[in-house]
């Protein structure tokens, strides 16, 4: 007889593995990356690409010449990393701008904490962030997108716009009644992507085909998505019924400013999002709050990005003071 | 919708591979290799000397305190030894060991079938009963079941819940015996329901025993009080703290027993021994036992005396598969890994699982992703990753603070982290280490 | 919610007299973990002296190390006693003299003797408020590790 | 509106500690456990307050009055080490328990650039009343409590997890400090 | 550790005393010292200022200020710089709330015939590296403005906007806001240059 | 100890700022750039020997118990010095630097080697402290001042290192934390491996 | 106003602030008298600052309270050893009596060619959690997990495993008999030893308790009870229980004679000089050891003779394949 195995119970384990997990995310924003590529074309491959290969080898080298330890890029999370900061992004950024964007996502938010696991920001977000206040300029130039079937946009040197948001926030400033302002693409044109904006952000039906298919794999929650949803809509459905002319209307604020692709694939992070189901509605209420009030009165045109970062450092109390109710814990008192 | 308990839980595969399976005798064994630790609390103490003479069913161990029970001998033949012998964890314990003689049982026991409906005794006498025999929960923590009929004084039991659940994958023993001795576990019912002076009582039976439920609901007609629930199958539903909130949605608050809340929970199984017990003057010296493993030629379902070698069960069942990786003590979720095929089995074991080499191996643990599906399933509402992480940090006072104490030790937790940590083993250390602490401070 | 938080600080037992124990708690400031704190008096650490009344005093010993805990709501209560019920009380005196004088002096200055009286009324409940801030000892639980706090050094 | 304006401002988008820098070493040094953050949060919003309105009637009526501002800062740091000192003795002197049950809770609160900073900042803000500069103490003492509030809950965290050796302790939380003034900036221009 | 003097309440409050007076005497004087000087920085400050913003003069036009109103309850200082008599050139200091964060001063100077000579900034609070840019050290952006006449249209200013609203001075990248401001502050002192002429 | 050592170790054994983390709000707050960092640097270290000297000098007159005010005093006293002859003659420098002057008096290194050293030695032992420390001080100001402008503004001393405008987030709040936690790591590890 | 007022006011002003202030700071200092005596803090730098615990107090400062308190002669700090001690005295004005010095042995040699391994453990790899759960991966249940706990604690870098043995060894120098080794092994294999004249120490390495057959069974270099040792000793040192022998330290005259009889090299010496070649007589491990204690630095005593048993033994294919799970259980 062979050597038998003996290992404290239990014997049998599920099927989901870390890597499973972070390849499922991976899948899932497959169709985001080809509405893109469909919209900004050369740009969005570029962008992807060269966000991706930087993350996944930024983590590479730090595991393997600064940590000297086992080299976790098989994982997958990097590569998700990698490649959510590029969604993030405009897809005409130039690339030594991605390299130190996904440089501080890795480096800085990730690995200093321990990779992955560790952090307590979102690394994409971080970065993200971080470009946007480091370089605004080059951060806030969108190429309008074409439609890959006209014409295949070129990298660098696209024609750029702005984004409805910015649009929206420009106007607004300037005191003119929100129906008034010029440009804003229709509520069609914003479901499919044809907007200006961040490559990964603008398609709202691939983003929501995402989250299906993750729901389904069980990859994710509800409750976190669907609770930054319901609270942007509610919040900014009041506000706009109060002022329609200085308020967006809720689907305009759903489907612009990245706050799907926010709700769905960024707040959702494990690492950086509370335990608890109650946790996580407080938290995804929370975000959807700050989302609206930066983009209504903050500098920001869009507010998801710093709403979730923002939230993220919340995590731990909520952590704390939002156990999951224990078995046999006194109902009411 | 079937009724379940609320929170959390999980659904591995079932496997129930001998679901069809009758139960068969096992043949005797050469020698049986008795322990005097089967059970939950003081081990028994031996009465019988070297070369003393036994039949089955004589007492050859008594009961070494409140919590402990009687031990019988399994077989007819000679006391040959008392050794240490090592058991499942690796430890030398207590034995005796007999070589069988014949199959002789004691006079006192009624061996015929015969269904035996009348119930003669006082609660008092059947506790007595239940006692002498040492009849001991079947359902896995083994604990004396005659404490259980002793309801203590300012409690009230109301209910008492049957425990048909077999939320196990690859168990089916308990289905088997609900299946083929019915009749005998529901007058066993109402002999407990007698002891414990109720007169409502459970039998709660996950929906993959479909044709258990049907059996018993019909057969139920026959018996006052006596109610079949089929319910959704959830691991860790046999959870007795899990079973009540699912059968009727009361829940047990931390640290307390089932009769806070008024109700008993005993395992089928243990409702046939005790009808076995009362009816027949059997003492509990066999049980049913799944044999049972994805690459073993002929898993079964078998009568088996306790003591049997459990390399005995393997040979019955096709022999051991060259692929064995593992050896497993009851199911796959809470079974104990054996060292070899030689420990005997116990009251206590359910069923022996063989699970290929393929399976056996645990993966490598990746740090926690912090993804909360742990909490999420965690049926006591516990968060394991945050337990392990205090018990890696011997941060044990938080860790009590979080309650590791209520753990069940499911497993569900280990199940579904997909970074594979050994959750539950940490756990486990902590609730070790915080119990001896707990355990000082009462001192 | 959950189990009542607990607030705890380790002490000395001092004196034992009846079932009263004397216990010394150290109270640092709020830069106890600067480096400097050991050549930095202005940031003095400070004993203070805490009585506990416990039933099983006789397990306990002069010098020995035990915790000092009560709940956290008295915390916080004593917080708001100390701190912020006085702080609302200078608010709104400062708000309504502002409204009705208009004068900043008298507000100010005002505002700020409202101290006197609160303090005094904190001085007659002295015995009430002993009863409500009484703490409860037991035996330091046994530390297998120091948690890797930030290290100033 | 002014106030809100006043209040909003202080804690998030200027926070004292996150965008002013007023207050970092106890930021640093308390931040260990949530409860005693929030606690030194509260007695901090008291303290800061009192010291502003102190602080202001002694510019106003003494230092202005006499032509004599340059003697601010070594009259303003005199008076405000006294007063600290003066609020524990009188709650010692006035309430020997609560004195205790706080001095179990609580840190001692030491005089630091924050209680200074802000005092100063509020009385040489131009148009700062005595109630402006007393809300804006509020707000910054809130802001100071919440900032520390928040870090003392990643730090616990951070405490259980596996940060690599080079970065555990200061530097990590220095890290940390930075990426969560990264986030507080999504709050600039609001106000 | 030196001999520790023994404390008592006299010698405390005495020492104490001493230490206070010393330190308040020795600082009055280096006030008094600095006063002059303090004084002389703060008007050569204004005095480099103006003399940046308008042609040559040989008069003191801080001594000459004057205060123009704008509006109801708000009053720009005006500082004219002559050459011999001839006036030729009139700074305006301005301010604008309208900042990035909080109010930004400027000293705007005037040819006689109402362009812009040049402009320079007195106080900001716009971020590093984005609204500091209208400062002269960091980029020659405000320099757009110099030449140019200031046109209005009733209270709408006309030209000096960015070119986003329809004006003629491209923003600073991405600080279209402090721009804005910019402007703001500039069409204010030109209301005063013109209310001053009358 | 050594005249040496007393001198030496303000600058890595027990720097203020990267070892002993005192004086964080100015280290933080007024190092935008390298030469805003050495000018506050040397405003601390001017404070840092003046009040050195003057509480060795007074040292045995002083009562122990208010020696704490009648520091916070003679401290004070030089902060103001430096306040009034910057207003005076470096009135752009004040200008930036603002609020973290009057700071000066907290800074707990300046009472902290008052208390600690300066009243416990004489006069010259206390001027080299001083002097090593505040230079210490101003040495981590100045590093640190500088690695935030050549990220943030791609310049060192106002001279332009290469096209363009840097990182912006290092002149800003983040960059500073971010900056120095990186600092200190880099120096612990240095120091790690000399020692 | 002049400027002879603004000097005069600001005189007034700030004498008459620093009088109040001295007057509060005054009051102040009464009211929080520091009642800590001011040696704590001079004992507490004369500690190691090693917070471990091994001195029974939580950490180093409460350990000086204690000092100052009640005196030291109960107590000791093992990682400062006497001239920790001594110093504390001093600063205190007392004697420190000499205390040994004590330092940690492993009383195990059951490296895998001793003690085959009988199943493969695959749970977390900590030695409590597989203490609880069984005996362990080899037929006795006594000796070393090989899980590396008693490493993990100890803050000294005084103990470490070897991964061909699988067993921790102890680097003298570094041990300072904190006890945190002794405290978490499960199988309490560590012991604490006085160092010994020369650091020269005789122990039986092994803990087994089983009958002589079971033990030799289970491992080839286990205390079979013979009682060999307890017959040789002229000093009484040794005391046999539970088929076990232990050897009192103390009573110990490191004469080696029991070395030599034992007939599974149970028994250890550490730090001796190479003994004068003699003819085998004992079983052979023990003739290996010798021949190999000849070559062994003296420090390294046991650690060597293991390492080079083991390669005298060398034939086992074993071995390679036991080190390579070694690293894989490392990494
Ligand atoms: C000390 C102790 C006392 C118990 N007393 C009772 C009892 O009075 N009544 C009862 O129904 N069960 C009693 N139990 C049994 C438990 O409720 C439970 O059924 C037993 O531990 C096995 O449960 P499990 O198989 O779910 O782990 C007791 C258990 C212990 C450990
Ligand atoms: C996670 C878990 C799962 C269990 N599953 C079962 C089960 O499937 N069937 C069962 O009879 N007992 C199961 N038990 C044991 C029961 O909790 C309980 O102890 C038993 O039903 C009491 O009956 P007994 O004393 O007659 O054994 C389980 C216990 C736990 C902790
Ligand atoms: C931290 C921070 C500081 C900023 N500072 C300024 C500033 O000083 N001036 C300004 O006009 N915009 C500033 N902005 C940018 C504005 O918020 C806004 O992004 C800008 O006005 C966008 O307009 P534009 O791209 O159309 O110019 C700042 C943004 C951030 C996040
Ligand atoms: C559902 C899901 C969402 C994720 N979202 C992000 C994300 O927004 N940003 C990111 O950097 N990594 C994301 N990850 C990857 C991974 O969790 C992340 O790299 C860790 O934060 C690194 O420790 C995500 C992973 C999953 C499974
Ligand atoms: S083993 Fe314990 S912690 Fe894990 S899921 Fe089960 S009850 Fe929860
Ligand atoms: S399931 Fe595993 S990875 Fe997920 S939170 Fe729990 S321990 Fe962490
Ligand atoms: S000596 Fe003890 S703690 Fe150390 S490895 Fe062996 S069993 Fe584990
Ligand atoms: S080997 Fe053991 S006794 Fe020695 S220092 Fe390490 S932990 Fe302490
Ligand atoms: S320098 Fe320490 S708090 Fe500001």
């Amino acid at each position: 007889m062979n050597k038998l195995f003996v290992s404290p119970s239990p014997h049998v384990y599920g099927k989901q593995s870390v890597k499973g997990l972070m390849y499922g995310v991976l899948i899932a924003l497959i169709p985001t990356m080809l509405v893109s590529i469909y919209f900004f074309g050369m740009g969005a491959l570029i962008v992807t690409l060269s966000s991706v290969l930087s993350a996944v080898a930024f983590e590479y080298l730090i595991t393997r010449f600064i940590l000297k330890s086992e080299s976790t890029i098989m994982d997958g999370s990097a590569a998700l990393t990698g490649l959510l900061l590029a969604f993030n992004v405009p897809s005409n950024l130039p690339l030594w701008i991605i390299l130190i964007g996904s440089f501080v996502a890795i480096a800085v938010s990730k690995m200093s904490f321990g990779g992955l696991g560790n952090n307590i920001f979102n690394p994409a977000l971080v970065g993200r962030v971080f470009l946007l206040i480091s370089f605004p300029v080059q951060m806030t130039s969108w190429p309008k997108p074409i439609a890959i079937t006209e014409k295949m946009l070129p990298y660098l040197d696209a024609e750029t716009g702005a984004t409805p948001l910015a649009l929206v926030k420009e106007g607004v400033r300037n005191g003119v009644k929100l129906s008034e302002i010029q440009g804003i693409p229709s509520n069609m044109d914003m479901f499919i992507g044809n907007m200006g904006g961040s490559l990964g952000e603008v398609a709202a039906i691939a983003l929501i085909l995402g989250l299906v298919y993750m729901l389904v794999r069980k990859i994710i929650t509800w409750h976190i998505p669907v609770s930054i949803l319901g609270t942007i809509a509610i919040f900014s459905g009041l506000m706009h019924l109060g002022n329609p002319d200085k308020f967006t209307d809720p689907v305009f604020n759903m489907l612009t400013g990245g706050v799907l692709l926010g709700a769905i694939f960024m707040a959702t992070d494990y690492v950086t999002s509370p335990m608890s189901t109650k946790g996580m509605l407080i938290y995804g209420v929370s975000i959807g709050v700050l989302t609206v009030v930066i983009r209504a009165f903050g500098a920001f045109p869009e507010g998801v990005s710093f709403a979730i970062l923002i939230m993220n450092a919340f995590v731990p109390l909520i952590n704390m003071y939002s156990k999951p109710k224990r078995f046999g814990e006194k109902q009411k008192k | 919708m079937l009724k379940t308990f609320s929170k959390g839980g999980i659904h591995p595969p079932e496997n129930k591979l001998t679901a069809n399976k009758q139960i068969e005798m096992l043949a005797l064994p050469k020698t049986v290799v008795v322990p005097v630790a089967q059970h939950i609390g003081a081990p028994a103490k031996i009465i019988v000397k070297r070369g003393d003479m036994v039949k089955a069913g004589q007492i050859i161990a008594e009961s070494g305190g409140f919590i402990s029970a009687n031990i019988h001998s399994p077989v007819s033949g000679k006391v040959t030894k008392f050794d240490k012998i090592i058991d499942t964890s690796g430890y030398k314990k207590d034995t005796v060991i007999i070589e069988v003689e014949g199959d002789e049982w004691v006079d006192t026991i009624d061996k015929s079938d015969t269904l035996i409906k009348e119930i003669s005794l006082s609660p008092e006498e059947i506790v007595k009963r239940v006692n002498d025999s040492g009849v001991v929960g079947l359902g896995g923590a083994t604990f004396p079941s005659y404490v259980k009929l002793m309801v203590p004084k300012g409690k009230k039991a109301d209910v008492l819940i049957l425990n048909g659940v077999e939320c196990e994958p690859y168990l089916t023993s308990d289905h088997r015996l609900m299946l083929e001795k019915g009749e005998e576990m529901l007058v066993g019912v109402k002999i407990i329901m007698k002891a414990i002076n109720v007169n409502k009582a459970i039998i709660g039976i996950e929906n993959n025993k479909k044709d258990a439920i049907e059996h018993l609901t019909t057969l139920c007609q026959g018996y006052d009080g006596i109610t079949v629930v089929p319910l959704k199958v959830k691991y860790p539903q046999g959870g007795e703290k899990q079973l009540i909130k699912a059968t009727i949605n009361r829940e047990i608050p931390s640290g307390a027993l089932p009769i806070e809340v008024g109700a008993v929970v005993q395992n089928v199984g243990t409702a046939f021994a005790v009808y076995e017990a009362v009816q027949k003057n059997k003492p509990l010296f066999e049980r049913v036992i799944t044999i049972t493993g994805k690459s073993l030629k002929n898993p079964s379902n078998f009568l088996v005396r306790v003591g049997t070698a459990t390399s005995n069960l393997i040979e019955a069942a096709g022999g051991l598969p060259e692929d064995t990786g593992k050896i497993i003590s009851g199911g796959p979720m809470m079974g104990k890994a054996l060292l070899n095929d030689q420990s005997p089995v116990t009251k206590g074991t359910s069923g022996i699982l063989i699970m290929p080499e393929v399976e056996s191996q645990r993966r490598k643990m990746l740090p926690c992703i912090r993804c909360a599906k742990c909490v999420s399933v965690c049926p006591m509402g516990l968060e394991p990753f945050l337990l392990m992480t205090y018990s890696v940090k011997k941060e044990y006072e938080r860790e009590e603070k979080e309650r590791v104490m209520d753990c069940i030790e499911c497993g569900s937790c280990s199940y579904v982290c997909p970074s594979d940590r050994p959750l539950l083993d940490y756990i486990r250390l902590g609730k070790s280490e915080i119990g001896k602490i707990i355990r000082s401070r009462k001192a | 919610m959950q189990e009542p938080e607990q607030i705890e600080h380790q002490g000395i037992i001092k004196k034992i007299d009846g079932n009263e124990i004397d216990i010394s708690i150290v109270s640092i400031a709020a830069c106890a973990s600067c480096s400097a704190k050991g050549v930095c008096s202005a940031s003095d650490v400070e004993e203070k002296i805490v009585q506990v009344k416990t039933e099983n005093a006789a397990d306990y010993d002069v010098n020995e190390t035990v915790d000092i805990y009560y709940k956290q709501s008295l915390g916080f209560r004593a917080l708001f006693l100390g701190y912020l019920l006085p702080f609302l009380i200078v608010m709104a005196t400062l708000i309504t003299i502002m409204v009705i004088t208009g004068s900043e002096g008298t507000a100010g200055l005002v505002s700020l003797l409202t101290l006197v009286p609160y303090y005094l009324v904190l001085h007659f409940t002295k015995d009430k408020l002993k009863e409500t801030f009484s703490f409860s000892i037991k035996k330091s639980y046994p530390k297998l590790s120091t948690m890797t706090n930030i290290n100033f050094s | 509106m002014e106030y809100v304006l006043i209040i909003i401002s202080a804690i998030f988008v200027n926070n004292v500690i996150l965008a002013k820098f007023l207050g970092v070493c106890p930021f640093f040094g308390v931040s260990k456990k949530v409860e005693t953050a929030l606690g030194m949060g509260g007695a901090v919003v008291f303290v800061m307050t009192i010291a502003t309105i102190v602080t202001y009637l002694i510019q106003k009526y003494i230092l202005d009055k006499f032509g004599i501002q340059y003697m601010q800062t070594i009259t303003f740091i005199l008076i405000i080490a006294s007063l600290v000192q003066l609020v524990e003795i009188i709650l010692k002197k006035m309430s020997p328990s609560l004195y205790q049950a706080l001095g179990i809770f609580l840190p001692l609160i030491t005089t630091n650039c924050a209680v200074l900073g802000v005092a100063i900042l509020a009385v040489s803000t131009d148009g700062f009343g005595l109630m402006e500069s007393t809300v804006y103490a509020i707000a910054s003492a809130i802001g100071f409590g919440l900032a520390l509030t928040i870090f003392a809950g990643i730090r616990e965290q951070l405490d259980m997890m596996d940060v690599p050796e080079g970065m555990k302790g200061v530097p990590i939380a220095f890290v940390t400090a930075g990426i969560l003034a990264l986030a507080f900036m999504g709050f600039s221009g609001i106000a | 550790m030196a001999a520790k003097k023994e404390s008592t309440f006299i010698n405390m409050v005495v020492v104490l005393l001493i230490v206070s007076t010393v330190a308040a005497t020795t600082l009055a004087f280096v006030y008094q010292a600095t006063k002059g000087p303090i004084e002389q920085a703060k008007l050569k400050k204004q005095k480099n200022a103006i003399k940046k913003v308008v042609a040559d003069f040989d008069n003191n036009p801080i001594a000459e200020n004057f205060k123009v109103a704008i509006a109801e309850g708000d009053t720009l200082e005006c500082y004219p710089a002559k050459k011999g008599d001839k006036l030729v050139g009139l700074a305006v200091k301005t301010y604008t709330k309208k900042g990035f964060s909080g109010k930004i001063w400027l000293m705007v100077g005037y040819n006689p015939d109402g362009s812009i000579n040049n402009i320079s900034v007195l106080e900001h609070k716009e971020t590093p590296g984005l609204g500091d840019k209208m400062e002269k050290a960091k980029s020659d952006w405000s320099n757009k403005f110099n030449g140019l006449i200031p046109e209005f249209k009733g209270d709408e200013p006309v030209n000096i906007k960015v070119t986003k609203d329809g004006g003629v001075i491209d923003a600073i990248t991405a600080t279209t806001i402090s721009s804005r401001a910019f402007c703001d502050a500039v069409n204010r002192s030109f209301i005063a240059f013109k209310n001053s002429q009358k | 100890m050594s005249k040496v050592n007393i001198f030496t170790r303000g600058f890595f054994k027990e720097n203020a700022v990267f070892v002993m983390l005192l004086g964080l709000c100015p280290a933080l707050g007024t190092t935008t750039s390298a030469i805003n960092g050495l000018a506050m640097g040397l405003a601390t270290t001017f404070v840092l020997i003046m009040s050195n000297i003057v509480v060795s000098l007074i040292k045995s007159q002083i009562p122990d118990k208010v020696r704490i005010p009648a520091y916070i005093v003679v401290i004070a006293s030089f902060v103001t010095v430096v306040e009034l002859t910057m207003k005076a003659y470096l009135p752009e420098l004040f200008a930036v630097l603002g609020l973290f002057i009057p700071l000066i008096v907290v800074n707990c290194l300046i009472l902290g080697r008052a208390e600690a050293f300066a009243s416990k030695n004489n006069v010259f032992d206390s001027i080299l402290d001083g002097l090593g420390m505040g230079l210490g001080f101003a040495m981590a100001l100045t590093i640190l001042g500088a690695v935030r402008e050549v990220l943030g503004s791609g310049s060192i001393f106002d001279i332009p290192l290469y096209e363009g405008d840097g990182a912006l987030v290092f002149v800003l709040a983040p960059g500073a934390f971010i900056a120095l936690g990186y600092l200190i790591a880099i120096l612990n590890k240095l120091t790690k491996k000399t020692a | 106003m002049n400027e002879n007022e603004v000097i005069i006011a600001t005189i007034i002003t700030i004498s008459s602030i620093g009088i109040l202030a001295a007057v509060i700071l005054y009051w102040a200092s009464q009211k929080f008298k520091v009642i800590e005596d001011p040696r704590i803090d001079e004992v507490d730098e004369a500690l190691p600052a090693a917070n471990c615990g091994g001195c029974g107090y939580a950490g180093c400062r409460n350990f000086a309270e204690a000092c100052v308190k009640d005196g030291i002669d109960d107590l000791f700090c093992p990682v400062g050893g006497n001239e920790t001690m001594q110093a504390v005295a001093k600063v205190l004005g007392l004697t420190a009596s000499e205390k040994e010095r004590e330092i940690a042995v492993v009383r195990c040699s059951g490296s895998p060619t001793h003690r085959p391994r009988t199943n493969a453990y695959d749970g977390a790899e900590n030695c409590t959690i597989v203490a609880s759960l069984y005996s362990g991966e080899t037929g006795c249940q006594y000796g070393c997990l090989g899980l590396g706990e008693c490493v993990e604690v100890c803050n000294f870098d005084a103990i470490h495993m070897n991964p061909i043995t699988n067993l921790p060894e102890v680097t003298e120098d570094n041990c300072t008999g904190c006890n945190a080794c002794v405290a978490i092994c499960p199988k309490d294999i560590i012991e604490l030893r006085p160092i010994g004249k020369k650091s020269r120490k005789i122990y039986v390495s092994c803990i087994n308790e089983d009958k002589g057959g079971a033990a030799k069974k289970a491992c080839a270099v286990a205390c079979i009870g013979c009682s060999k040792c307890f017959k040789v000793c002229a000093f009484e040192a040794i005391t046999m229980n539970n088929f076990l022998a232990y050897i009192d330290p103390n009573a110990c005259k490191l004469c080696r004679k029991c070395v030599d009889v034992c007939p599974t090299g149970a028994i250890h010496e550490l730090n001796f000089p190479p003994r004068k070649a003699k003819p085998a007589t004992a079983g052979g491990t023990t003739a290996v050891k010798k021949a190999v204690a000849k070559k062994a630095e003296p420090k390294e005593g046991i650690n060597l003779i293991e390492t080079a048993k083991k390669a005298a033994e060398k034939k086992g294919t074993d071995s390679k394949e036991e080190k390579k799970d070694n690293d894989n259980k490392e990494s």
